[in-house]
């Protein structure tokens, strides 16, 4: 038995880095210390794609890594318009060959940010996005904003390691001499824990952030008694807490982001948190899902210019959410090819868009089998980034750090994988003479 | 590197680190670097052309977590500078904050071979590096900042100057960084509660004041062999009347002994330093009074950030500063605090020749490098992207070069420039030679690079040099700054990277960084402290702190002895 | 060339008709048609314009490749070429795109960005259009005569702005953020607009004759009339009191108060 | 589409052991906790069903057959699905230009049902047909 150390956590944008783990027989069998529950069942594994498959008459058929890689790039290779789309869980190894590989082919890229942060990524683009560290609100913050964001349930350990119950500089005592506000439709598990909770009507977040703005900038006379189920009296409340804060952050999750008003929600949340930066330190910060998705923003940023949603059809990048993202895309039938990688839109796409892409050639590149596989045509099973293989990753606050690899695995990391399609494709196409 | 011969034969050498000041002769190439002779070399025929060693840009920013951030929020100016994917390049995309592999094709067609990474975010090193190989062509480096350090500043009221040392070597062997980079020293962690500081005045709950952190950070790197010096970004950049600010730093420096035949401070984007006036209304150029310092003292070097006009993406650590940017323009803004060290701001900025305050920025730029009198004080810069994107450089070069072209751009600005700027009075005009020094030689120097092979062509040297398509002769200031935008041919570690203006090869860079070499004892007292600050502040666990040496794929290391 | 008589206009139409194996296949792929506009063809046979290459997926096809092409009469500037499109037009993107002068008629759907950063001549859409039409539009005429999808008349990604010029009719219903970030020209929507019409808007005109959802926020200037119903009213207007527009009475507001009062110079009415 | 039964305003999201099995999807542990709707007490009893009674979903964009839970703090007219593929069956894919679809605050109909609830394998081959 051998005690791993400072394990890096590879499930959510948390990435808890204080993990310690027991490994015996190159398994994980023990999680000592540091991981949530979720980050646990991560660590201690879950059921394989056992071998790479092909689908042949409809059923998927074993085969070796080079067939379904020499397989995978000549669907990519014969496609007018693929799809490439994933990327958030693995690190950001993987996702350079991924750019690379959509440049080589004229590919669609996208990544899980367009059905999780994407509208974030938009609104920053408008107006920006003050923010900071999550040692920043650890050691400073003293109120906590959690808007359309369940953390006791998404982000289990966020809370204790960041931002309400941790402990820091300024914050010795925890969650002592801190507030905690939490905006949502339901009363979830963190909304139990707050100072003050903010029920607010479904979809009718830009109006109150509308609402809170004009206060912050006392304009009280204009604001009506109740705005988005949420009255007068509370929003007056809840700007009285921002305005006294030394360090206040918001927290806003997918309920925001999901719902009507979408990145314009989020711009409301900036404008807001600009609102209050005019009294006290005011920052703002999107609570990210997968463990790297802020990791293949960044990638995909610095090779091609554009986070997300970038067409390279034409040999040089196009940028445009709502035309280009995966989802657009599948519900307008508009692309022939699809490689997935660590993401499942059968799991997570609506219906709509998955019926298309169960009618074209589907790769699927995953340690784990899900809802994808059940239509995928070609399967390759891949090492687990932060167990069986190394990289980089990018918390959710943009802090970059390296996952470990805990134990031995025959399996390709996805890096590997990538590369061999890529240089599988240029083959191909030098044979064509392109 | 590449392996086999090269001759550049019959160019119009200018290589000041080695006193050649523009004579016909050839440079010959072995296995990347330069050699006294070749027997069976692939030839270039330089005949009548201006050859220069490639050049080295002391202080841009073209990698990490707020380079990014701007192009993340810019898709408007990435849209700008589109360019498709060819057998050779990858796509380019951006103006201001251009991808990483345009950055390193657009240098290269520049003739520019060494670019300085010029701040670093200690907790976000990983992130540089992993752009910084991403660009190709280029050798580079990146300078952590170190000054609103809770260590440092704790260090710096404490008086360890030992332990301080011994904290700035641990953190270049963490961040794999190159120097020790300064930025609004105590106004950053100031930020952190929106607030900013005056040089002299305390950094709240942390009893030191900016000017004892710049002195004690200069103090301490020189207890090692470092190659650079404390690169400073001072406090109240870019505020009416900083100009005194900016020489009482200056001072800070006085008397300090540096390692080796280099000033004790390098001081950065001097332009942003140097206005006078005590509000915008009566914002005027104190170029004069900087450059005077400059002439009379050896303990300081500038770099310009020299402004281009038109739309660009400023960023900086500097959190404050960006803010009151913000205020002015109105515009999208981003800050990016980092917990116990350090902050970022970005936002976008358009100069304008018809502004009053722009056209004296302009002039500013422009007369540091006409009133400095001696060119190895200074280098060529425009803080990219923050006064101007680097492929700006060529239309600083043709103004140095050309008071005629001087008073046209005066004609098309506002009529500030003729009473609140010396810049029409001014009559000097660079020579060739004095551009080959602000753009390669002096960076060089000041970098400690010339001693690893970078910015002259001396036998030993890198094989890196620009062919810039232009006679010696030339006096017309719109050629001049089309053959500095793109070259004849760049040349890199002996292979021809650039041809007529397109990149026809794309090597790999390196990483440079320095390794000051510090007393066990001294450091293990120091890690007590700091292992301490990860355990209670930081959100990141020590081990998984320092940078690895995956993110350093073609490292060139720099031992930095301990002084004795 | 012939001499013309003074005063005869010259003329030339177009037609491109989209062959149908393009638009029938499992997937749908786009083509885009930013190189087919009355600049660019204008001066051009039929065989030369069979040529001119268009964006198919990942590749470049010659334009007769993907429509039939026919040609009647000749023209010597753009202002004088009308481009009739035909056929399935629901994948075709970028019709119009940049164009500068002349005609186009779109005889059915059509994709996205059409009209997009057109500074003059017109454009008439008989169907609906999707998300982007007349994006960035700084002159001419964009007339869509069904539906217009999101972010009619916007700002690229990023830029501060939208429309700054031209008029845009569109006869049916319109998405969300129309008109965001939009400095100039004029936009009359016959029927109903999703959410956040007007979005931080500076200058220019927006009238919609059905219903509007939460129009208006974060502008800063420009006007926006509502002659149906406005749901979701944004808090952070100011009701300045009434006012009579062609004989009926409406509630003027100014706003948005959420971007400072010194910035709020915008102006909502509502019936 | 001839609406019978409930109408209410779905929303879908994370949930604790829907991240604990994101990578074991097609484990029963996910099927029990993702193929559920919760909703208030009073709107199960205005609806007549109990726990773990099923009820039949329906939106403009599909219908799917879930288990019905109580859960507190759920306001009324409001139904949360965990995000998952049962949740997707229902969603809008329109994404008004901005890349998202609408995973929350769908309009839908509810109504107790005998069916069956599909299990993940079963669900996806709907689609393929």
């Amino acid at each position: 038995m051998v005690e791993i150390t400072d394990v890096v956590c590879s499930l959510c944008g948390c990435v808890c880095d204080d993990i310690v783990v027991e490994v015996e027989d190159n398994k994980v069998t023990k999680v000592k210390k540091g991981a949530c529950a979720v980050g646990k069942s991560k660590l201690m594994g879950h059921g394989r794609i056992e071998e790479p498959a092909i689908r042949e008459n409809g059923n998927l058929k074993d085969c070796s890594y080079d067939e379904a890689i020499k397989k995978a790039a000549e669907i990519l290779a014969a496609s007018r318009r693929p799809l490439l789309y994933g990327w958030s869980s693995t690190v950001c190894e993987a996702d350079k060959v991924g750019v690379e590989l959509a440049e080589e082919i004229g590919a669609v890229i996208d990544n899980t940010a367009s059905v999780c942060h994407g509208p974030s990524v938009l609104a920053i683009q408008d107006v920006g996005l003050p923010s900071c560290t999550l040692g920043e609100v650890k050691n400073r913050a003293d109120l906590i904003i959690y808007w359309g964001a369940n953390p006791a349930a998404a982000h289990a350990n966020h809370m204790k390691r960041y931002s309400y119950i941790s402990k820091g500089y300024w914050t010795e005592e925890g969650k002592k001499n801190k507030k905690l506000v939490v905006v949502d439709v339901r009363r979830t598990p963190t909304a139990k824990m707050a100072d003050v909770f903010l029920q607010i009507e479904q979809g009718k977040d830009y109006l109150v952030f509308s609402a809170l703005r004009a206060l912050l900038y006392g304009y009280d006379d204009v604001v009506p008694e109740e705005v988005g189920g949420i009255s007068k009296k509370d929003l007056l409340e809840t700007v009285k807490m921002m305005k006294e804060a030394k360090f206040g952050i918001i927290f806003f999750g997918m309920g925001v982001t999901h719902t009507r008003g979408r990145h314009n929600n989020i711009v409301n949340a900036i404008e807001t948190t600009r609102a209050a930066h005019t009294h006290t330190k005011f920052s703002i910060m999107p609570m990210r899902g997968h463990y790297n998705v802020a990791g293949i923003n960044q990638v995909c940023t610095w090779e091609t210019g554009f986070p997300f949603a970038v067409d390279l059809s034409r040999g040089y990048a196009w940028y445009n959410p709502g035309e280009i993202s995966a989802t657009d895309l599948l519900i307008r039938r508009e692309c022939d090819a699809a490689l997935i990688i660590a993401s499942d839109p059968g799991a997570h796409f609506p219906g709509e868009s998955i019926r298309h892409l169960s009618k074209i050639p589907v790769i699927q590149i995953d340690p784990f089998p899900n809802p994808t596989t059940e239509f995928a045509d070609v399967v390759i099973p891949a090492a687990i980034s932060g167990v069986e293989a190394e990289g980089n990753v990018y918390r959710m606050d943009n802090i970059p750090i390296r996952l470990r690899k805990l134990v031995d695995t025959e399996y390709l990391a996805d890096e590997e994988i990538m590369k061999s399609i890529l240089e599988e494709v240029r083959a191909i196409k030098e044979k064509e003479g392109e | 590197m590449a392996e086999g011969e090269l001759l550049i034969r019959n160019g119009v050498v200018y290589d000041p680190i080695n006193g050649v000041k523009g004579e016909k002769k050839d440079i010959c190439i072995r296995d990347g670097k330069v050699v006294e002779e070749v027997k069976n070399p692939k030839v270039i025929d330089a005949e009548g052309r201006v050859v220069m060693p490639g050049g080295v840009d002391i202080h841009s920013h073209i990698a990490g977590a707020k380079v990014n951030a701007g192009r993340l929020f810019r898709p408007e100016d990435g849209r700008k500078g589109v360019k498709a994917r060819t057998k050779v390049c990858r796509s380019e995309s951006g103006y201001s904050v251009p991808n990483t592999f345009a950055t390193g094709y657009r240098y290269a067609r520049m003739g520019y071979t060494f670019v300085m990474e010029a701040a670093m975010p200690p907790l976000a090193a990983r992130h540089t590096h992993e752009e910084m190989v991403d660009i190709p062509i280029l050798d580079n480096a990146a300078l952590p900042l170190i000054d609103n350090n809770w260590m440092t500043m704790e260090y710096v009221k404490s008086g360890d100057m030992d332990l301080l040392a011994a904290y700035i070597a641990w953190m270049m062997k963490a961040t794999k960084g190159y120097g020790v980079k300064v930025v609004n020293p105590g106004g950053t962690e100031a930020w952190a509660w929106a607030k900013n500081c005056d040089l002299n005045d305390e950094v709240p709950y942390f009893d030191v004041t900016p000017a004892e952190i710049v002195k004690n950070l200069a103090v301490a790197n020189e207890k090692f062999e470092m190659p650079h010096s404390i690169h400073v970004h001072g406090n109240m950049l870019g505020h009416p009347g900083n100009y005194e600010v900016t020489t009482s730093t200056y001072d800070l420096v006085k008397g300090i002994k540096p390692y080796r035949d280099r000033p004790a401070m390098h001081a950065t984007h001097t332009q942003f330093h140097a206005y006078g006036g005590t509000r915008w209304g009566d914002f005027e150029s104190k170029a004069g009074a900087i450059a005077d310092y400059i002439n009379k003292n050896e303990h300081v070097s500038i770099d310009l950030g020299s402004i281009i006009l038109g739309d660009t993406t400023t960023m900086t650590a500097d959190g404050p500063m960006e803010y009151s940017l913000y205020q002015i323009t109105g515009r999208k803004w981003t800050n990016h605090d980092v917990e116990l060290e350090t902050g970022s701001g970005i936002t976008p900025f358009l100069y304008s020749g018809k502004s009053p305050v722009n056209t004296i920025q302009w002039a500013i730029g422009q007369e540091l490098a006409l009133l400095v009198k001696d060119p190895w004080k200074l280098a060529l810069t425009t803080d990219h992207p923050n006064a101007g994107p680097f492929i700006g450089y060529p239309i600083i070069i043709s103004m140095l070069m050309s008071k005629r072209r001087r008073d046209e751009s005066a004609e098309d600005m506002h009529k500030v420039i003729f009473d609140r700027a010396e810049y029409s009075s001014i009559d000097r005009e660079y020579d060739l030679n004095e551009i080959a020094i602000i753009t390669r030689g002096m960076a060089a120097k000041t970098l400690g690079l010339h001693e690893h092979g970078k910015g002259h062509l001396g036998v030993g040297a890198d094989g890196d040099v620009a062919v810039y398509d232009m006679s010696p002769e030339e006096t017309d200031a719109g050629k001049i700054q089309k053959a500095f935008l793109n070259t004849k041919y760049t040349i890199k570690g002996g292979e021809v990277v650039v041809k007529d203006g397109e990149v026809v090869a794309t090597p790999a860079g390196k990483t440079y960084f320095v390794t000051p070499e510090c007393d066990d004892k001294l450091t293990d007292e120091m890690l007590v402290k700091l292992k301490d600050k990860f355990e209670h502040y930081y959100s990141v666990n020590f081990n998984n702190y320092p940078v690895q040496d995956a993110y350093v794929p073609n490292p060139y290391e720099i031992k930095a002895p301990w002084r004795s | 060339m012939e001499e013309l008589i003074e005063g005869e206009e010259k003329m030339q139409t177009i037609r491109l008709k989209i062959k149908e194996e393009v638009t029938n296949g499992a997937a749908k792929i786009p083509v885009e048609v930013d190189s087919l506009t009355p600049d660019k063809l204008a001066g051009k046979t039929e065989a030369e314009i069979k040529a001119v290459k268009v964006w198919w997926g990942n590749k470049e096809e010659n334009t007769g490749d993907l429509f039939d092409v026919s040609v009647e009469g000749e023209a010597g500037s753009a202002e004088e070429v009308k481009i009739v499109l035909e056929g399935d037009l629901s994948r075709v993107k970028r019709i119009g795109d940049g164009m500068k002068a002349g005609e186009i008629e779109a005889l059915g759907d059509v994709d996205m960005h059409c009209g997009a950063m057109m500074s003059g001549g017109k454009i008439t859409v008989k169907g609906n259009a999707d998300c982007w039409a007349g994006r960035e539009m700084h002159g001419g005429e964009l007339v869509i005569e069904g539906d217009a999808g999101d972010n009619l008349c916007a700002m690229y990604r990023g830029e501060m702005t939208g429309m700054t010029g031209g008029k845009v009719v569109v006869g049916g219903n319109a998405g969300e953020c129309i008109a965001q970030n939009m400095a100039g020209g004029e936009i009359v929507i016959k029927g109903n607009v999703d959410i956040l019409t007007g979005l931080n808007m500076k200058g220019g005109k927006i009238t919609i004759e059905g219903d509007a959802v939460m129009p208006g926020a974060d502008m800063t200037g420009g006007e926006i009339t509502v002659k149906g119903k406005v749901l979701d009213m944004m808090p952070s207007f100011r009701l300045e009191g009434t006012e009579s527009i062609e004989s009926e009475e409406y509630k003027k507001y100014t706003g948005d108060l959420a971007m400072t009062e010194k910035k709020a110079k915008g102006v909502l009415y509502v019936k | 589409m001839i609406k019978m039964g409930t109408k209410v305003n779905l929303i879908s999201g994370r949930t604790i052991v829907q991240g604990q099995n994101l990578d074991n999807k097609l484990s029963e542990a996910y099927f029990n906790e993702v193929a559920t709707c919760e909703l208030n007490e009073s709107d199960m009893e205005k609806l007549g069903v109990a726990a773990d009674g099923h009820v039949k979903v329906k939106t403009n964009y599909g219908e799917v057959v879930v288990k019905a839970k109580e859960k507190a703090g759920t306001p009324e007219g409001v139904i949360f699905i965990p995000m998952g593929p049962w949740a997707n069956a229902l969603v809008s894919g329109d994404t008004h230009g901005a890349g998202m679809p609408s995973f929350k605050g769908i309009d839908a109909e509810i109504e107790p049902t005998e069916e069956e609830v599909l299990q993940v394998k079963a669900l996806m081959k709907t689609y393929m047909e």
